[in-house]
């Protein structure tokens, strides 16, 4: 086993630390005359033992193994990959955010409860929307919110519906959530025009339904051009219209859900407000609703109190007493540290820089589609639905797969070797070996068509020599991943040697897989 | 650009929009600034809150004013950390997939149990989140939850289990502040999906768990056991009292209070249930030349592949903050996370004889306890103004506690620190007495 | 690993140091302490400074209250650019050695001189380095100094030129504030190495530079214009103006105050020089295969490989110092460089016209200006008081401006700051006329 | 060329910026009115026009072609490549540290006088020499330093001495000091053992002399056992003895300089006392003397002044008044920041830390030494002097040279091919194709095994086939690089295409080439 690939387990070495205890400066009472016998660790967690330079070594060089945005082109659909300015670390890191405990009286906790206030302002201007919590912690928590906020006002009406619906472009977390919120989840279709199937639609939204979880621009990158109609047949049936935000990174200040009929809206900051994703978190999933669904806002809201005497002083305080409230979905008050960086941003754009946002990152996405469309690249993968695009587009790798024998997998994999991350791949669904783009706005021209001439060289390769990408990645820390051997014989946590004997049988039938993941 | 497109203006290219929708105005919001400006703003109002360095404080009640060492910081500022999406291109994410796989190891060795995932939210929604794969494991509508349990847990619990269509039944407290068995063994039925206790509860006493763990399997229920990571260090560990699933907040591990998040939640099992787990799992593997790597695994359990039959909704979840975790523990190491935990034990013992306050859970505790304070709002006030922020008040969760108060320590309270408390407590205790 | 070695003990390997030297006791230095300790004692040791967040400060001298952006920080922090050495092995340092190439161009752009080294240690020693390459050039012995240069530059000049064997004197400034072209005229003379300017002055003079560099490069010396690579951002660059040199400190190019340092000094000159420059500098080349590469080049001017001959004996210079520069220059831009020069430049002429006391340098100045103040003493006292640090005295460099008060302006000065210092001084103003 | 090495000027797009302009808040005077016509610049800088993601991108891969200490094992000798704590740059970027401005009155600045005074207090205990001056900028910023003091000294006793001592295994710094300080620099020979030829010293150390200049341990790794014999040569000279202290790492808490005799002494913090080398600086060089050198230090001193009536109040001050002084050697009080770290790393490890670095420091050298003498590494790579050495040791590429055909630099070259950085080659200059090698306390015993191992296997490749060290490195960003040609046809700077046309001849002639620096 490669040095290289060693877990931080293997590099202990015993009595080696990094930490030293601060001096014990109480009386030495020995641990078992303070807890029962039965309670006390019979042997310690076996944490790795190393030293400073080399746990710093181990992640550093672990963390040069990961392609990032900081490196370069990263245009994964539906993820909104976007630059996260520097500033928003450093504002983050203040001790008067970082160093705040979430339980601090809200006299001494103003600047925090105020920023929040105004983060909830902007989200609500921007989405249309006026009532904002912040608090779920992630863009499907924001949809589970959501749907809870929909039973919540069904109930508190007398009605028990049972269905909600979702495009069957609708991402993953939809119907997943539609599950865990008790509902049953059913799909409706989409139109040659790559929008929701009016008449499906239709059909579907009886006075059983709910709600309908839509996002817009869809998954496909397109405005649904029918939104009206879509939201009069949903409130006609009495149904919540739901807005996944995840894509909201088009429509800033040109178009807001609330005005296009939608009752919940969720945000992911994490995308179109900027936050480095981390790997895979952390981010946060406000949600903005319209007057009939306040009152079950979960709590505490963070509110604006006005001096009683008629004073103009002005203090934030956290509110509980909502007596509809559905509740809390999490501890305290939500990721705080991602909202200040959400009003770093806004703060920096200002309205009219939000509005450029959005332009630009369908300007970008056009242009790459342009790109893409030429000879010797739409051919192989022709555009979806062919539209204009909002700030995302899907091709399908129908053409390279049949024409030239490599799937979008293998297109994916090449595109590693040049130094650029592959869009997402195999969602939507319903477009048969999709490649879903986003470049975002703060990506240049050259970026762009950088990226074009990456894609037209992988394609002109492929018609000389499938293989170079069916056999990709060949220049990355590792070469394609057993998947389907990982999920077999899953080995989910590192184990001493005796305990955790090789399987020299593994890498023997390795069949690497991948999947479409997002 | 719009040449190459085929329009004529940005305007062309939202065609699309229905006129009426357009929002003809621009965003009513304050103008954009400069780089500078912004910083000055947010400075201007971080300043006026005051953090953890600016007093004394005595609060946790779950966010723990622990020291983060500098790697962290150092390591977690590294782009290659910080900038990535979730590694759905293992090839080029071997490092975050790798952190995910040693981060699980950790966990596993905390809580005595084998199988983690690779973070949820934060502690309370990883309850509801138990919750959720009791429910789909059992199919029953019961959940149990002491009432030692976090009371954002139980909060959480409730408000999932709204969606879930499950009913939550409260467990009380002993008169000494510990999950009373013989109510948890009336409370657990056939119907009984899960029953929830916390190491150590809320209060900071460090319950018997595995007599806990005992009565609320009796009838099939899953025993969660919520806990604070890092007592775990000289705590038995969930996992051997008993515990299926064991989950909590992991603020404790590396993470800075943030005014209560960005954090991370753990989530750990039995080997049983690793199929259901929520969340990303990374695995170890093997690439087509049989070089190690690793890759997400178990994917089918996620809503990107099965949709509406997914075992949780789970999508972004707090792989950074997860980093901090480990990074921590490895900088702790095997031997400093005893003696952590050691020197918060006895602390923690210290302080509350010190204090001398009456005690609401006068057995062991570790980390923090309960104290009822003579004159509760005078003694607050008085710390206050001598820059302590002497502990969590229990009112509001705990009617039954009106005058009660939540002490926290860790290794960042002094013993100079708590004697100037003390000295204060002494104070309030000779006024009443005379 | 003794077994290895063939030692028995650690002592036996100190065996070598003879017994009347060893020290036979524990330094007398106080017992370690853990990280966190660590971080407490300083940040009480830091807490003891009045930094430039904690006042409105006006005092500049030197080094200067600019906001440095976050992707300064960044980009410093990240272990590839902070932990390695001096590239000595150019194939795995393309990144320092790149960033030195591309720091050298800009240092070039801003003097208006081809070449630029990849920094010294900072400004007033680079003085002194100009100073050692007029002696190598030239041959001769003295130096030339405007009273308008830097008094640190200058006393490094005098400390220094001890060894190299020079002679500095002085030339005096004008009644305005400016260097007295005659006097230079008369103190030139066929010995001289090297006059030394400065752009703009201690006092923020803008200097004629033209008719001082004809003046002083009369009899052969050279010139040698300091400067603040800045403003240089809106001023007619040295270089064009036929200095020969031009060197300055680079603090104000991202760098932090740091009480002083560390920052850097910039070190650049007429072609004709280019053998004679002191330090690293980077080189364009090619590598076997015919592609791009980046060397440490011209060697046989250093001290590792001259040595006595050296052309100078720096080794250690600064750069990450220099990295921090290229980055702020990079971000500023071609425009942002020139729109904060202008800000500047305007604030500080609005700053001199509010605090309307009478002006030791009247004519034209760049972010910086020095007044004379009726009883500067209880002023300070008053602005101090008020949160404002007025600005740096001059009596102590300057007796001749015993009431002078140096005052300076940089982006981070709102108009509101300076109007409330100007309302200050209107009461002093006005308490003298009452 | 490709984009991978495009400097960030040829990156830079018409219109592109990644700052904005505070609000302009004073009265928009034309520059033409407050500026003579001849003072303005006619045409701005050519600097680069970037957006901030771009920015970020270019240094993020800039740095990554880096090869740095929290990477892997650099065992640059002479250098201390030890691990710097991350601590110390949190502590270093503190705002009361970084955002002091150097003219802040003392009353203002007690807590940075006050660690500079105790860095001070240590540095002089830690030297066995009382009087402290933190102001060098650097080693050989120290050395100079000392040189002038040691000039100042002679001459206010009346004497005027011409020339000074150092050993031909002096670092480059000192003779280039001696020459800068208006000495003459003479070579004193090292003898069969390493050390100073004692013949050789008491031959040249006339009264004409005016210091030895001296590294003990030596450039060789060697304490020099005669040390008492000659420090009583050159004070019998009436000479001065300067310590150079890059080698101080092998002897704190064991052996101080000023009870070895010497008389003045610079320390590397950079080196010693941990700061991260930053590509080449920045650090300090601070000096230590003793009574007789004292008057004239440089100015400012950091005092400690006690309450004029016998009161306890402690203050720090800055004292310019020593009228003996040799002057300023720089700006301000010094490189503050690097005392910062200094302060945290002596008050982290203590006295008995600072020992167990040294001891640590020797005994890493001596096991990678002994590892390094086995048979397959010791007949190419012999030890220069075979005797016990301290925290470094310097072989001879002798060996492989002759019986490989394999240089110092092809050995070096190829050692980056294993992901290590190469010793210190070609120095000292007296052994013949040096490998001066300094592991530091702050490696573990599996990075020197490694290290041997790697040794061991490129001299077993090179025996096989001696072409693939020669044309080393074969996996890093570019190859072997053409440093003849560089200082041929020195290109310095950037110019755009048409003011820079490129010289296709260059890459032609080109012949690899190294150099031994350091
Ligand atoms: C369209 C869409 N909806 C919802 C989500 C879920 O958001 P989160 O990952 O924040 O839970 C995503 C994230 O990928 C998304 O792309
Ligand atoms: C022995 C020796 N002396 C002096 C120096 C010069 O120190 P600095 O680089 O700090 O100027 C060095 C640095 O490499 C050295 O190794």
């Amino acid at each position: 086993m490669s040095a290289d690939t060693l877990t931080i387990f293997e590099r202990s070495r015993e009595g080696r630390r990094a930490f030293t205890a601060p001096a014990d400066d109480v009386p030495q009472v020995p641990i078992e005359e303070l807890l029962p016998a039965g309670a006390i660790r019979e042997r310690p967690a076996e944490l790795p033992e190393v030293s400073e330079p080399e746990l710093v070594r181990h992640y550093t060089t672990l963390s040069s193994k990961n392609f990032h945005l900081d490196k370069g082109f990263y245009p994964l659909g539906s993820c909104t990959m976007k630059h996260n300015p520097k500033l928003h670390e450093r504002v983050a890191a203040l001790p008067g955010h970082a160093r705040l405990h979430p339980l601090q009286d809200p006299e001494h906790a103003q600047g925090a409860l105020e920023l929040m206030h105004r983060v909830q302002g902007a989200l609500g201007e921007i989405a249309g929307l006026p009532h904002v919590s912040l608090q779920p912690s992630a863009g499907s928590h924001g949809e589970l919110a959501g749907l809870l906020l929909t039973r919540a006002y069904h109930e508190d009406r007398g009605e028990q519906r049972t269905r909600v619906l979702t495009p069957d472009t609708a991402h993953g977390t939809n119907p997943a959530t539609v599950t865990m919120a008790g509902y049953e989840a059913v799909k409706v279709g989409t139109d040659s025009d790559g929008g929701v199937d009016l008449d499906d639609l239709r059909e579907k939204a009886g006075d059983d339904v709910a709600c309908l979880m839509l996002t817009n621009p869809n998954t496909l990158g397109l405005f649904d051009r029918n939104i009206e109609e879509i939201a009069e047949i949903v409130h006609d049936a009495g149904a919540t219209l739901y807005y996944d935000g995840a894509n909201l990174n088009a429509v800033m200040g040109i178009a807001r859900p609330g005005d296009m009929g939608f009752d919940i809206v969720h945000f992911n900051l994490h995308k179109t407000f900027t936050q480095p994703h981390g790997g895979g978190g952390p981010g946060a999933g406000p949600i903005a609703c319209s007057d009939r669904i306040a009152p079950f806002l979960p709590v505490p809201q963070v509110v604006e109190r006005r001096g009683d005497n008629g004073s103009s002083d002005v203090r934030y305080d956290l509110d509980f007493e909502r007596p509809k409230t559905i509740g809390k979905l999490r501890g305290f008050q939500g990721n705080f540290g991602v909202f200040v960086r959400t009003y770093a941003y806004i703060r920096s754009l200002g309205g009219d820089g939000l509005k450029d946002v959005s332009q630009v990152a369908v300007l970008n996405a056009n242009y790459l589609k342009a790109l893409l469309a030429v000879e010797g690249i739409g051919e192989y993968l022709p555009i979806a639905f062919d539209r204009t695009c909002m700030h995302e587009f899907v091709l399908s790798g129908r053409g390279a797969k049949e024409r030239l024998g490599v799937k979008t997998l293998d297109l994916a994999k090449r595109m590693l070797d040049h130094g650029v991350h592959p869009p997402t791949v195999y969602f939507p669904l319903l477009v048969d070996e999709a490649l879903m783009i986003e470049p975002t706005e703060t990506e240049t021209k050259e970026r762009l068509e950088h990226f074009a001439g990456v894609v037209r060289e992988i394609l002109a390769e492929a018609a000389e020599d499938p293989e170079v990408a069916r056999s990709a990645p060949h220049t990355t820390p590792v070469g394609r991943l057993d998947e389907a051997g990982a999920a077999k014989r899953p080995v989910v946590r590192w184990r001493p040697e005796a305990e955790n004997p090789g399987d020299p049988e593994r890498a023997k039938d390795a069949t690497a897989s991948g999947t479409g993941a997002m | 650009m719009l040449a190459a497109i085929g329009a004529e203006s940005l305007d062309d290219l939202f065609a699309d929009v229905p006129e009426r929708m357009r929002l003809g105005r621009e965003l009513d919001l304050p103008d954009g600034l400069s780089e500078q400006e912004v910083y000055e703003d947010l400075a201007a109002l971080a300043a006026r809150n005051r953090h953890a360095d600016e007093e004394v404080t005595f609060v946790g009640a779950g966010m723990y004013d622990h020291y983060v060492p500098a790697v962290v910081d150092t390591l977690l500022s590294r782009s290659e950390f910080l900038t990535p999406y979730t590694p759905y291109q293992p090839e080029v994410s071997q490092g975050g997939l790798q952190v995910m796989f040693e981060f699980q190891t950790a966990i596993s060795e905390l809580t005595g149990l084998p199988v983690s995932n690779a973070s949820v939210y934060e502690g309370p929604s990883a309850c509801a989140a138990a919750a959720y794969l009791a429910k789909l494991e059992t199919r029953r509508t019961r959940l149990v939850a002491s009432r030692g349990l976090h009371p954002h847990s139980r909060a959480a619990l409730a408000t999932h289990a709204a969606g879930y269509g499950m009913e939550v039944v409260e467990v009380p407290l002993t008169g000494e502040g510990a999950t009373d068995v013989e109510a948890l063994a009336a409370a657990v039925d056939d119907d009984t999906a899960a029953v929830f206790v916390q190491q150590p509860n809320f209060l900071g006493t460090v319950e018997e768990l595995g007599e806990l763990a005992e009565t609320g399997k009796r009838s099939g229920a899953l025993l969660v056991c919520a806990a604070d990571p890092l007592p775990l260090g000289i705590l038995k560990p969930p996992g051997e009292h008993g515990a299926d699933l064991c989950v909590g907040e992991g603020q404790t591990l590396g993470n800075r209070l943030d005014f209560g998040g960005p954090s991370f939640g753990f989530f750990a099992a039995d080997e049983r249930f690793l199929r259901r787990m929520p969340g990303r799992i990374a695995g170890e593997t093997r690439d087509l030349d049989g070089r190690r790597g690793f890759v997400l695994t178990l994917q089918t359990r996620e809503q990107h592949i099965r949709r509406e039959k997914a075992t949780h909704n789970i999508c972004t979840a707090q792989a950074l903050n997860a980093l901090a975790g480990v990074v921590y523990l490895s900088w702790l190491g095997k031997r400093g996370l005893v003696e952590l935990g050691e020197l918060m034990l006895r602390r923690t013992h210290y302080a509350r004889e010190a204090l001398g306050f009456e005690r609401i859970n006068p057995g062991p505790v570790v980390r923090e306890f309960a104290v009822r304070v003579p004159d509760i709002d005078a003694f607050v006030a008085r710390a206050r103004a001598e820059g302590i922020n002497p502990g969590y008040r229990l009112g509001r969760d705990y009617p039954e506690y009106e005058d009660g108060l939540l002490v926290a320590i860790t290794e960042r309270r002094t013993k100079a620190q708590i004697d100037a408390l003390a000295g204060l407590a002494a104070e309030v205790r000779e006024g009443v007495a005379a």
